[in-house]
């Protein structure tokens, strides 16, 4: 049976405790965009500033959500600045296969086996533990999801 | 302060099978009723035995167990006919759920009696079945929705509802709120509807199932419920409905059994109730439902009602003793005003990180929106946790609860 | 001529519970599949596991068995997507039955996209619920109804079908007859309809339980079917639709589940399938329905229309040759165009008397318009006596059938 | 258990093989009125000449139907012929009252007992067998709401 400490890391709640990035940029310049996790109610708001490098040179994350889902925010918002948006989608598709196995689960289909970009996720593998936890993946997957959006929106 | 209750609680919980089992080793200790009741032996034996021994379309065999599931279905809806005080089995229709009772009301009711500028009353702690139907007609219709405000402690504020009311068409409430627990006025409503030349709906799904219902006596037009909610099995519903306004409605969904003739040309439509019920109904969850209202009616839904309000007061009493400050329960503080469902802030822990803590020590509470989105933007928040009991519930469940929170809190230290 | 079966019949026939009973001191004789099927043990006891073990409302707790019970619920859904090969679960959407399943699809998909003059071809041999809705979108909408014509041996007659075709806009036919059995040629119909432009919806009611489905093979956009005649449970259907369909699509019922935000000036909706899924779902149900296509797939489906194949050769024999002129069965005579549904017309017996009197004889057959009255009226009779088979029927079950119709003949001999 | 004998009586079968008052009347003059059995697909038409004084001066009875429903549309229009739609009224409620115990447990409601209006039912008693087949009530009583309605259309 997986245990809380298997959940709760102690950098995700460091992460919790001390979000980093936190807060808003003005937008326009910034890109503005929301998630919603429909099934508990947690929101987040992501700033995007991108060069014309498409680079993310700068990020803030707002909104409200439990423990998993703000400090997954928090890591991602430290992984992802200063990375270009290639980058960032290597990363984002990593993070995801770390958590897929269970998310395709809970949808129901077959756990196919995922080739995983080679890149490191560093802190982020701290977030292994939630796919144990299938309720807790779409906290875990809110801020990657609405940074992609965000990313999509910006460069459309 | 000894509080006592009228219920022999061991020997109901005896008879619900799920409260005997553990979760991580520990008794599971079931807190959320308000989302989906457990289900009496009773129940599932009505279920099992209609399948085994008579399963068989209903309503056109001419066949022995054909037409006995035809007199077990029809006599389900007698049970519920009682169990609420229909004036007729006519005016009781079944449905899926709540949400589809609700939803007929919109699509069926609404559409042949409502137009551009028309005004429909809710009220900021409407559930979600309760808001979507009426958006949806909006953006179709044009017609207008206003809302009833809230008190600082989570009732109705009516200070305005006469103006609020004044042109109004509809007014749909719910009678007591799945969050804040409340419990609404539904006389004073209706009768403040009726005034106003308004028809009105309750939302019964939080009350039906904890306190006894008189249809004819909430003046209601309207009322709609869940099974699920009631000891009753999933995937059956009910809508409450005056006859004469049935009479008047188009259907809603069309298909066998709803007919009188089909033709090329058109068809025309069979007498209530089965007018609105289309296609091969929810037989055996009828009849499980028609179990659960018998189950509860051998109970007492008054003794139900006094037991919750027993352990509404321990629970306020338990968790402000123990954690002061620390805690914030959502609604109202007087036990007479508001059923057995406990919506809190704890500390500065986030209702997800809560639950899930509370289910490593086995105590099941709802964390969310709770389908109160509106409502969750009113109070300032994202979701609240939610505690809720039922007839099988004790104090020890609420002991546990606080025990869990104290965990939780120690946990989440920092 | 020896008749053989790929299945091990007694072994399935100890399966369903109901099979063993008596009816009026005699071995009852199930012939009315096409109403509904019985239960084996195995759908049963997954339902009530479920109640017993697991209980808990789906897709927004924390806890430990409302996650286990959301896990159930979507793994029943791919159970259903691996049933009939949908390419995603997205494309799986849990209605009550397939009534609702194909209102869903007239009042979503045929509001948004049809308007007065637009047409919809349907067959003379639908069922009610594939004529009423479409009845119920000429009233609100003025569009227009075509009707493919049925042959003397009562299969569709597609010699017209380009014409009928011609500037439709649907195409709405059942793949197989819950009157005649006959079995339609569907890829043949919904190539027709995408070559003239038209979206093409199939009522798998009667086939899906007694074939293997392939909704991509069929080629059509929508598939509708109900679990209670598949040996699952009532209170469940299924709507099947292509993704892109679904996607585009507004919801149907409005409420929990299927919205992602919820404000007081509208609302925005779940991603599919939740989208079409509002309140809480029929989860036992689901969860019974997926261990009926669990149970159905351990046998094979090609073995069950094998052995219905054998079961209307032996048949459609055995009636000829006890009765001669006496009898006369609707429908094809060739069993590869045909299921296991016979309708017979009997001596000049009513179909309710047949019925009652084979009912003396435990021999469970349906009298009546099967809702099928457009396609009576064509036939010119009133009602017609059905006798259906499902994989546990066998021949002996046939050889009941013809012992108790010669009682009824000799009884009502005048 | 009740056995066939109790539903097909003797007399059933007599009106169902030779049905009295079979046919139609020129509409208008006289009044003509249709039912629907919506289970089992049962039609009749009742064609109805009243009086001045309110009396049926004649009937027939067209569609199609079981033994049950024929034989008591038989019955029915022998037994009404020559009567005032008073003494219909008071057949019609005794032969329903007669029905009445199961088709309102059908229905689910209580079965209250029921005054009979002092009324000889006659041939009409052989259909008393027909309560012990509950789904064969509405067959029994299909051709009296027919001609029930026929009156109160007629009298409009
Ligand atoms: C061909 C066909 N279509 C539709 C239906 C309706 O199914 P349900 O009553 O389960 O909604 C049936 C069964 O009654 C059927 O046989
Ligand atoms: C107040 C209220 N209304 C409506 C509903 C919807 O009920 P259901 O999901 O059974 O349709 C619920 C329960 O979820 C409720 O608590």
């Amino acid at each position: 049976m997986p245990g809380l400490e298997d959940l709760y890391r102690e950098i995700i709640l460091d992460h919790y405790r001390n979000p980093r990035n936190r807060g808003e940029l003005d937008s326009p310049p910034a890109h503005r965009v929301e998630g919603f996790n429909p099934l508990c109610g947690d929101e987040i708001v992501v700033y995007l500033d991108l060069d014309d490098e498409r680079r993310i040179t700068d990020i803030r994350i707002g909104g409200q959500g439990c423990s998993i889902s703000q400090s997954s925010a928090s890591m991602m918002s430290a992984a992802v600045k200063g990375h270009t948006v290639e980058e960032v989608g290597d990363l984002t598709r990593a993070f995801k296969a770390m958590m897929s196995i269970h998310e395709s689960s809970l949808g129901g289909e077959a756990a196919e086996p995922v080739e995983l970009p080679d890149v490191k996720l560093g802190d982020l593998e701290a977030l292994r533990g939630v796919v144990k936890f299938p309720v807790r993946i779409k906290c875990a997957t809110l801020a990657w999801n609405t940074l992609a959006q965000g990313i999509d929106e910006a460069l459309a | 302060m000894a509080l006592t209750t009228p219920l022999d609680v061991d020997a109901i919980r005896a008879d619900f099978p799920l409260l005997s089992r553990t979760v991580h080793d520990t008794p599971i200790v079931y807190l959320d009723s308000a989302a989906t009741s457990q289900k009496p032996t009773a129940v599932l034996d009505a279920m099992d035995a209609y399948y085994r021994t008579v399963n068989a379309n209903v309503h056109r065999g001419v066949y022995f167990i054909a037409e006995q599931a035809t007199n077990d279905l029809e006599a389900a809806r007698e049970k519920v006919r009682r169990f609420i005080n229909a004036s007729s089995v006519s005016e009781v229709i079944f449905t899926k759920n709540a949400t589809e009772s609700l939803n007929l009301i919109v699509q069926s009711w609404g559409r042949a009696n409502l137009a551009a500028g028309d005004v429909v009353v809710l009220s900021h702690m409407e559930h979600h079945a309760n808001i979507v139907p009426w958006h949806m007609l909006v953006a179709e219709r044009g017609i207008e929705l206003r809302w009833i405000p809230l008190t600082p402690d989570g009732r109705l504020d009516l200070s305005d509802l006469d103006a609020l009311l004044d042109g109004a068409k509809v007014l749909s409430v719910t009678a007591m709120s799945n969050v804040l627990g409340t419990l609404n006025p539904v006389r004073q409503l209706t009768d403040a509807a009726r005034a106003a030349g308004a028809i009105s709906i309750i939302d019964g799904c939080q009350s039906v199932p904890h306190t006894a219902t008189d249809v004819q006596a909430l003046g209601a037009d309207f009322v709609a419920f869940s099974g699920h909610k009631l000891c009753g099995p999933t995937g059956v519903g009910v809508l409450w409905g005056r006859e004469e306004l049935l009479t008047a409605m188009p259907p809603f969904i069309g298909g066998g059994e709803m007919i009188r003739d089909v033709r090329l040309d058109g068809f025309t439509c069979n007498d209530l109730p089965w007018k609105f019920e289309a296609g091969t109904p929810a037989i055996a969850e009828i009849i499980g439902l028609g179990a659960a209202v018998d189950y509860l009616t051998g109970i007492g839904m008054d003794a139900i009602r006094a037991h919750e309000h027993m352990l509404t007061e321990y629970t306020l009493r338990t968790l402000a003793d123990r954690f002061g400050p620390d805690i914030a329960i959502h609604g109202p503080s007087d036990p007479d005003l508001r059923g057995g469902v406990f919506s809190f802030a704890f500390k500065d822990l986030h209702p997800h990180d809560i639950s899930q803590i509370l289910d490593q020590h086995a105590v099941c509470v709802r964390a969310g929106h709770h389908c109160a989105k509106p409502l969750m933007k009113l109070m300032g928040v994202g979701a609240t946790a939610r505690a809720s009991v039922y007839l099988y519930n004790t104090t020890a469940d609420i002991d546990a609860l606080a025990d869990a929170l104290e965990s939780a809190g120690a946990f989440f230290a920092f």
